[in-house]
């Protein structure tokens, strides 16, 4: 309710701030952008090709591992606010669920996951 | 009409409006972060309609998800960012079709069926409801989960590692052939054979050299393409 | 012409730069690094501050970095000489550098003096407007220049054999984190180098191989340590604890030259101040391929301006093929970048 | 609290925060090289204006719109995250009993903002700088779920407020004493410092904000030490009991809560070295996930 207006308002607030500094920045007698000031810098040679590609990430499995645990978590959330109430048995579940997830881990490390592939 | 409903009907139609512009952009990567976009407007309705945790969760689960898929779409598509045009949608006819079908069935649904009303009080305690619940009669459920992403986890393992504790995982792997009994689909492997797992790359051809890359996939069809079969309704059309 | 007085307030501050090192500029960096604002990118820098003298060779990629600086900018040549068609050159005697500095910077951002136009042609590396059936220049889904430069291309990958697109480029003369001089020709996967070729050596540093507190400093700044980097205790070197710290962080066995050391141990020759060691005939091939990014940057700093210069020499795009005889097979077998990578087959190709 | 009491604060407490940032990161570097501190403390201004009177500059064909607004999502993270933090008691712009939840989603989108920032220019060194940086940020976020999560325990509450009201006998950085800690990580992760940079970094000459030029390299800047402004302020909350204290205000105990942990990650961000990714990887998912792990089983441990 009121909250998300607050967010909305916060949100066009700050979006708005940011890209006019970008936008109103600047110098207004400056030269428009050219060829030669465009292009990449990798220290004053040209690439051939557009820096875009089929980008060969190494990480793949690693981020596999990651939504899988990263789902489980969500489920911390609400368990964290009956901890108290529920004392022993909730300590008691959460550590079984951990337990059955890492050994999700322990099996990606020992298969060489967090190596860059 | 109140502020809520203001807020109601600003971020319902920019979750459409996002949504429909995933399949008008030409970069991967633009369609993936406008679905955030999107999914960002569903959960702020969520928390406009005091489902905090529901609302919450959702962008931050989405943000995560489409950052992951990002990172795929541009591994496995061709022209990820969309430097030259193209249609992100195939089969016009079938899935406008389709599309509406289903879109009168699903408003029909919303519409004809008696809902419950059955408010919640303002200050009823969701979260630790939903708590007690976990923790209660759906701890079998919530177990099973664990094991169930346990699955997945060493599913995803297995299927997208290559290097394991015994030695690279595709090592004297072939891929099938395009007939049945035919020779294997692809690339031929270099070297000993120690990476054959890739099928296709049937849609762009040859690269020879810096000048020549025209002739790439200028039609329909970039059928090869094996690792992401499931992307495959994406891309081709290019000119 | 007064300045208003942002731009006076602006010019009261010390003024971005961005050092473009040449030979036997590399000493007298490492000192401006603690008096100077030194920036990694000349995107952010005002101020080209050429140090050291330029090779003819380099020259065009020295104006190819001039260009990129956003306006209003201007340049200084400082221990160096500029070549005869330079316009109105600024040079900077060896104690008046910051004094010039401070006074360029003011007259740029007052617009007494005009900020320094470009050197290449406003020419796009290929013709692409109009080009092409959406005017952009590119065919097909790949083909074609879109915006005026073709899109990379698949090749194969020398680790989890996934064939995705390959980066080729050359990278320097002057990038920061590089020797300077050095043109490196990468072929990325990833952040993951493939091939590497030096098409030219770094430019030669004298004087700066006996200064391993210099050393450590570059390899700290590649790490980002940059204020320890310029600390320097009674010895001459960084503070023990900084290295001890940089040593930890670099993993065991990374950059394994032919004699044996790896970066760790040429790291414990320079705190230890052991004489540098004698070339060994490694190459580049033998150290950077299968390195990520950041790694092959570590590997790179860490040998003496006289080693590198030796291993890049060798490592030619000529002299780069008989590695191979060493057993050293994980080496991959990939033609040059110019000759566009290796032929592939579709799937018309041959069966067996 | 309403927004025209709350907004003006808030947005003085943002720009006391984002001087501060870099003043500190001015003066600290100079003490750590042994240099006289001098005009720490308007030496950043005058950068800043520097730059903002310099060319836009661009690159071919780059991705206009996300590059715009790559420093906007990172700084609206940055003000969410701080409106989300209580001033007083039962006082915080944003009133929400999940916020520690919501701040999560925050970090989750800083991601997608980095990579963007990185992916957006077309160029190499921005690319690597992005792709790099969601292989780090991505489980440094598991940290900050457990840390966080442990916090709420005694609070029995997923509300900053209420886990500022749990610390009331003992701030939480006593009773569980490995959050902070590695919140600490996730602060530097978030703000792209030191050993935790693997996006701006001088290896690859700027990594995201290689390309970045006057305005747009403001306003990526900006945003950046928002968002450690921010940062500051949650682990300040969570963890050394927020506006908690005797005598003074609380909103003054906040801010100074808040400089002492910037404090701390400006000290970490110029003493420890980035090691390279594949190790950090393994480290996050190998030492320090576990050790999230013992943080939560005292936290457990504590509340029973």
């Amino acid at each position: 309710m009121e909250n998300t207006i607050q967010i909305l308002l916060l949100t066009a607030l700050s979006l708005g701030a940011v890209m006019a500094l970008q936008r109103l920045g600047g110098l207004s007698d400056a030269p428009g952008v050219t060829a030669p000031q465009a292009a990449p810098f990798i220290g004053g040679a040209a690439p051939g090709t557009h820096a875009w590609q089929r980008f060969h990430v190494r990480y793949y499995t690693m981020t596999l591992l990651f939504v899988a645990f990263e789902m489980e978590m969500m489920f911390m959330y609400p368990w964290a606010v009956v901890f108290v109430e529920e004392g022993i048995k909730a300590l008691v579940e959460m550590g079984m669920f951990l337990a059955i997830l890492t050994i999700g881990i322990i099996y990606g490390w020992r298969e060489g996951i967090f190596a860059w592939e | 009409m109140t502020m809520t409903d203001v807020a109601f009907y600003l971020l319902s139609g920019f979750a459409i409006w996002t949504g429909w512009r995933v399949f008008r952009v030409d970069s991967m990567i633009r369609a993936t972060f406008l679905l955030l976009l999107s999914f960002t407007s569903v959960g702020l309705i969520g928390l406009l309609l005091s489902a905090s945790y529901l609302g919450a969760a959702t962008i931050f689960m989405m943000a995560v998800e489409m950052m992951v898929m990002g990172l795929f779409m541009v591994m496995f598509m061709m022209n990820p960012a969309g430097l030259n045009p193209m249609m992100m949608v195939h089969q016009h006819r079938l899935s406008i079709v389709a599309g509406l079908l289903i879109f009168a069935a699903m408003t029909g649904a919303v519409l004809l069926t008696p809902l419950p009303s059955d408010p919640v009080a303002a200050d009823r305690p969701v979260l630790r409801d939903l708590g007690i619940e976990l923790l209660g009669d759906s701890m079998l459920i919530f177990e099973t989960a664990g094991v169930t992403l346990l699955a997945t986890m060493l599913g995803a393992v297995v299927l997208s590692s290559r290097r394991g504790r015994f030695g690279p995982t595709d090592a004297g792997s072939v891929p099938p052939g395009l007939s049945a009994g035919g020779p294997p689909a692809g690339r031929q492997p270099k070297g000993g054979g120690s990476h054959g797992g890739h099928g296709g790359h049937g849609g762009h051809g040859g690269q020879g050299g810096k000048g020549a890359h025209d002739g790439h996939g200028g039609g329909g069809s970039h059928g090869g393409h094996g690792k992401n079969g499931g992307d495959g309704n994406h891309g081709g059309h290019g000119g | 012409m007064g300045m208003s007085w942002a731009r006076a307030f602006a010019a009261s501050g010390p003024p971005p730069v961005f050092a473009a090192i040449g030979a036997g500029g590399l000493q007298r960096a490492e000192e401006l690094h603690g008096t100077l604002r030194l920036q990694r990118s000349p995107r952010q820098a005002a101020i080209l501050l050429v140090l050291g003298e330029i090779a003819p060779d380099l020259l065009p990629f020295l104006q190819r970095l001039h260009d990129h600086l956003p306006h209003p900018r201007a340049t200084i040549w400082h221990r160096a000489t500029p070549p005869g068609d330079w316009t109105d050159p600024v040079q900077a005697t060896a104690d008046g550098l910051e004094r010039t500095l401070t006074d360029l910077w003011r007259s740029i951002l007052s617009g007494d003096r005009a900020s320094e136009p470009d050197f290449l042609p406003d020419k796009p590396p290929n013709e692409w407007r109009g080009v092409g059936p959406h005017g952009q220049g590119g065919k097909g889904m790949m083909g074609g220049t879109p915006y005026g430069r073709p899109m990379a291309m698949t090749d194969d990958d020398l680790r989890d054999g996934l064939s995705l697109d390959a980066y080729s480029a050359p990278f320097g003369p002057f990038l920061p984190m590089l020797p300077p001089g050095l043109i490196l020709d990468l072929t990325l996967q990833g952040d993951v180098i493939q091939s590497a070729t030096a098409t030219r050596p770094p430019c030669p540093q004298p004087g700066s191989d006996d200064r391993p507190g210099d050393a450590i400093a570059r390899l700290m700044r590649v790490m980002d340590m940059p204020a320890l980097a310029l600390r320097r205790t009674r010895d001459g070197l960084p503070p023990a604890m900084g290295i001890a710290m940089l040593r930890r962080a670099i993993p065991d066995g990374l950059g394994r030259a032919r004699d044996g050391t790896d970066v760790r141990d040429r790291l414990d020759r320079w705190r230890d101040k052991d004489a540098p060691q004698a070339d060994d005939g490694t190459r580049l091939s033998d150290l950077l391929p299968g390195l990520e990014w950041h790694e092959a940057m570590i590997v790179l700093n860490s040998f003496q301006p006289d080693r590198i210069r030796a291993i890049c020499a060798r490592s030619g795009p000529e002299g780069g093929d008989e590695d191979d005889k060493d057993g050293n097979r994980d080496a991959p077998a990939h033609a040059p970048p110019d000759h566009g990578g290796h032929q592939h087959h579709d799937m018309t190709g041959p069966a067996a | 609290m309403s927004l025209i009491v709350g907004l003006p604060a808030l947005l003085a407490l943002l720009l006391i925060g984002l001087w501060a940032a870099a003043a500190l990161d001015t003066a600290i570097g100079r003490l750590i090289v042994g240099r006289p501190v001098g005009m720490a403390a308007t030496d950043p201004l005058r950068a800043v204006v520097a730059d903002y009177l310099r060319q836009r500059t661009d690159t071919e064909a780059p991705d206009h719109l996300n590059w715009l607004l790559a420093p906007g999502y990172y700084f609206l993270l940055a003000v969410v995250g701080l409106a989300l933090v209580p001033f007083a008691p039962d006082q915080s712009l944003i009133a929400l009993d999940t916020s520690v939840v919501l701040w999560g989603a925050a970090e989750a989108v800083v991601v997608v903002a980095v990579f963007l920032h990185g992916w957006s220019p077309n160029a190499p060194f921005p690319l690597i700088g992005a792709y790099r940086y969601v292989a780090i940020g991505l489980p440094v976020m598991l940290l900050s779920m457990f840390v966080l999560i442990a916090a709420s325990i005694p609070a029995q509450s997923l509300d900053l407020r209420a886990v500022v009201e749990s610390q009331r006998g003992l701030w939480n950085v006593i009773r569980q004493p490995l959050g902070l800690p590695l919140f600490l990580a996730v602060v530097m992760s978030l703000t792209l410092r030191g050993p935790f940079d693997y996006a701006d970094s001088a290896d690859l000459a700027g990594g995201t904000s290689a390309e970045d030029g006057g305005p747009r390299w403001i306003a990526w800047q900006t945003a950046r030490a928002a968002m450690l402004v921010a940062a500051c302020a949650i682990a300040a909350t969570a963890f050394l009991g927020g506006y908690l204290g005797p005598v003074l205000p609380g909103w003054l105990w906040l801010s100074l809560k808040t400089l002492a942990v910037m404090v701390a990650v400006v000290l970490l961000t110029h003493l420890v070295p980035r090691m390279p990714v594949a190790q950090m990887l393994t480290l996050i998912w190998i030492v320090l996930l576990p050790i999230a792990f013992l943080d939560l089983l005292i936290a457990g441990l504590g509340a029973l």
